[in-house]
């Protein structure tokens, strides 16, 4: 394993050491050395809150930041955080107008942020939390509740941090984040296995030449495996799978992500884009804006993902709003 | 009947059943979860041991700390579930002094009815429920202590071996469909090691 | 090669396609395609230009836009841009005040920019130059002409492009970005080969449990190959490399930049620039500003680079000037 | 002698040797360089094959627009050192209606001193000097023009050879020191297969 290491075991301690370091006008501990928190957050805001496993930077504390997340939970490696460190996190970004606690869809996530969202309800800190299930590989449309939140959880902040920046209300900015993602669609293509650093060795295979169509951001097995395409194929292949099954349609205005999943060079990413945007444009379908780089990853995966979603004023406006953190700045 | 106040040795006996299988945990995990069911476990277990090895503890406290640990600094899947079981079973096993076969199922029941609370998985769902259920159940028939325990030990193991012919329906493998049949459920196999070094430190004391 | 390309001698110009439409708030096409122009550039200043192989991402493009450089001239993978693209880029970055081309020292762009430079003065524009060597691992310290540039070229650019954006002269730039860099230092380990994409496979090797000390950002061998190392020793044999180079001093304050090389996963990143920081403080080394991320690449090679940057009060200012480029963001 | 009209033939005959020495010259540059020569040189000749393949043009005229492409096209060190050599050798050719071996030096004699101009590296400096330099010199003892053709590849050949145990004081390469010695140089290396392509083609005619 050729990686950047101390003992594994504290990995996710060192790089928050880290990045508080490299970030200090951004971010800043917190009681809790498992929650970050945002330098610059506007007064009597409805707080905004999110949290999810490590390895996937700049997910999710660089996302963390003005009009973005107010405090992120910070877990292991691929594993969920606490039910505390969420508790933690809403205590510190309430403002007593309510959190919205914005996470992805993943069974050590729920199961945690719901018996932090109880044990904040008993200390008298109303939280309401939107699930992201982006990922239209991890279930059939008729399952939406057990889809995986991936890349598409960016836009879910996005939407819900500028809401609340804006001055929503909690309602306000739940109802944003929530339309952001049932607006939006991901799908991802892995090319190499990851190693998690504790374990020293890839715990999956995908054989030179192949491709895994549907990959998680864990690796999880996606909807089938198939021989290695070209960027144009590969490009084909995401906008058919992730556009039928919003549906996005012509004339739809739309904002799109691609992110790298760790390795993938960053000049083969744009073109990815290249193609995507070609094929969208083809489908009579707007791009308002893209991002293109390594925004949600899964360690040292090669590999990219596709998030579309489909913009109405509301979310054209939050989308556009300034936005400053590690992972994400915009003017 | 064991002492409650014996608790140590037979915390450290489950505590080495994690670490001596966390390579193995991992791997059972990899073929159709995320691979770190090992880690998360051993990491969590071992802080329970590097804090508590030189402090005198009961059965129940060390289950409690265990869980707590888990709960409150691991996090991740096992986090809340076996902080749940454990606390709970902890809390319903805190004034026994002594501990049979009668205790013991009231303790690990009340640890699988708090897991109920928090997971919709029954027995059939390749989870690490259909560890913990029969082995609770085995306990329920009157026998003696030993003989009860061995029970348990069997049933858990049964309830383990039987997930690997289920589909998954929670959890990451949940996602897999059809493909997640053919291998053992991590959070089942971890829990039949649980149970049974909690057995056999136990039946070090009968 | 489990890699995202169509046929990989077009991946440049497939790539600059995607970049472009990506980032078209920030840079613009120009006559030449293989030549990117920041939108906006304040009126009469000194331009600013440089340029370099591609694979490097976000260098040399990615470090086009407001307040840094004013156009670059983009190469084939890991090969130096023509002269034609280079004197393309001095004449989209002539203001009448004369041209600083900011570039690293390899055989091919020196060529090309010279060259390039002689064509400009054939037609009337003014061409200075300033070639980076900050990799103290390529030459002996007697040999400073003989070495390298690697990250320290984005201190370079920052510092020179600062100067530019103040209303410096063309001479001032050049002497700010040449105080930059002769106050610039930096080491390289390669943890992983990296393969171009129409060659398929590495064109060198680093055993599994070995890295490669001092690698240059091509893959270029460096001063050893010795046993892998945790991240806290590798800080150690980095820091001691660099800070006995200049050298850098108790009491001295630094600009510190940690890049990945291309695929480790950056949680790494950061645990390794915690150990650097960490070392700094116990030289009594004072960090002004740090920045770690993937901002010089080679590829998907796995590794990390440090730079050190010596600071006085114009050069503070000058790192510390807001910027908006894809690469960097600093407000 | 050779008519300076029928150039064609001879340069797709370069283009030839280059295109199937690709991976070859990708592997001697990756050993001590980056691994990028084939590929670049490639690129550049298969680009001029491209557009010529269906125009007639002179020899002179045709090593003037391959220079042309190499030097405004493809860029790297090759661009201008082959640019240079090329174009600079088809101005000192255009007016030659044959080419014997006297009008053959004075060209690649004006490619090498055009070379020289732009890079400092002497023959010895493990460089393509090293195979272009004797390979003009070769041409400078009166013979006919068949047998200085033989005694111009055969000089090529070595100069190349002699590369494999110099050290490289220029290029990317020069960085490795000591470590630089045992293999060939990829440029020495793809002169030899420009210059021997170049001198069979002109022979066919001859
Ligand atoms: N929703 C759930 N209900 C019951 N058990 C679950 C659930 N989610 C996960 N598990 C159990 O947890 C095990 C996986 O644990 P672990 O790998 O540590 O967590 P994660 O899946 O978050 O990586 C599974 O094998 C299963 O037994
Ligand atoms: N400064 C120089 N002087 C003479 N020849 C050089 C010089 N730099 C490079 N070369 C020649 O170029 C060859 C390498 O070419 P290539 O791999 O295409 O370019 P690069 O080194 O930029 O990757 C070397 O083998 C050497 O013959
Ligand atoms: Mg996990
Ligand atoms: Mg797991
Ligand atoms: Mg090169
Ligand atoms: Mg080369």
């Amino acid at each position: 394993m050729q990686r950047i290491l101390n003992n594994p075991d504290n990995i996710v301690d060192e790089m928050l050491e880290g990045f508080l370091k490299t970030h200090k006008d951004i971010v800043s501990k917190t009681d809790n050395k498992r929650v970050v928190k945002a330098r610059k957050i506007r007064d009597n805001k409805v707080g905004v809150v999110t949290g999810g496993g490590s390895g996937h930077k700049p997910a999710f504390i660089g996302y963390v930041g003005e009009n973005m997340c107010d405090t992120a939970a910070v877990g292991e490696i691929c594993s969920s955080p606490t039910a505390a460190a969420f508790l933690d996190a809403f205590k510190e970004a309430d403002q007593g107008q309510g959190v919205a606690c914005l996470y992805g869809n993943y069974s050590g996530d729920n199961m945690n942020v719901k018996m932090a969202v109880k044990m904040a309800k008993r200390e008298g800190i109303t939280v309401k939390t939107v699930v992201a299930n982006d990922d239209v590989a991890s279930a059939p449309k008729d399952q939406l509740e057990k889809r995986r939140g991936v890349a598409g959880e960016i836009f879910m902040w996005k939407a819900g941090g500028a809401k609340a920046a804006l001055g929503g209300t909690l309602d306000e900015v739940i109802g944003a984040a929530q339309k952001a993602i049932d607006n939006t669609r991901s799908v991802g293509i892995g090319l190499t296995p990851c190693t998690l650093p504790a374990v020293g060795h890839p715990n999956f295979q995908i054989k030179e030449g192949t491709m895994e169509v549907g990959i998680g951001h864990h690796g999880e097995p996606g909807i089938e495996v198939c021989e290695l395409e070209t960027a144009k194929e590969m490009a084909k292949r995401m906008v058919d799978l992730v556009a039928a099954d919003k549906p996005f349609e012509k004339g739809d205005e739309v904002a799109v992500l691609v992110s790298g999943l760790g390795a993938t060079p960053v000049m083969e990413l744009y073109v990815l884009y290249d193609e995507i945007d070609q094929l969208l444009e083809k489908r009579g379908i707007v791009t308002h804006r893209s991002y293109v780089g390594n925004y949600f990853t899964s360690l040292e995966m090669m590999g990219a993902t596709l998030t579309i979603m489909k913009l109405d004023d509301e979310l054209k406006e939050l989308v556009d709003l300034p936005v400053e953190t590690m992972g994400l700045t915009q003017k | 009947m064991f002492k409650n106040e014996n608790g140590k040795s037979v915390l450290l006996k489950m505590v080495k059943g994690i670490q001596e299988n966390k390579a193995y945990l991992g791997e059972v995990d990899g073929l159709i979860g995320d691979g770190d069911h090992g880690m998360n476990m051993n990491k969590g277990f071992s802080v329970f041991e590097e804090r508590f090895k030189d402090k005198e503890f009961s059965f129940a406290d060390g289950l409690y700390e265990l869980g707590n640990i888990l709960f409150s600094e691991i996090g991740g899947s096992m986090g809340p579930i076996y902080g749940t079981i454990f606390m709970d079973a902890a809390e319903a096993g805190e004034d026994f002094d002594e501990i049979g076969r009668a205790e013991l199922m009231t303790m690990l029941e009340a640890g699988l009815s708090g897991l109920q609370e928090i997971v919709e998985a029954k027995v059939g769902d390749k989870t690490l429920v259909d560890t913990l259920s029969p082995a609770v159940d085995a306990l329920r028939e009157e026998r003696d202590f030993k003989s009860s325990l061995l029970e348990m030990k069997k049933a858990a193991e049964d309830g383990r071996d039987k997930t690997k012919d289920m589909m998954a329906k929670f959890g990451r493998s949940a996602r897999l469909g059809e493909r997640s049949r053919g291998v053992l459920d991590a959070g089942a196999t971890s829990c039949c090691i649980i149970l049974t070094t909690m057995a056999d430190g136990i039946m070090e004391y009968l």
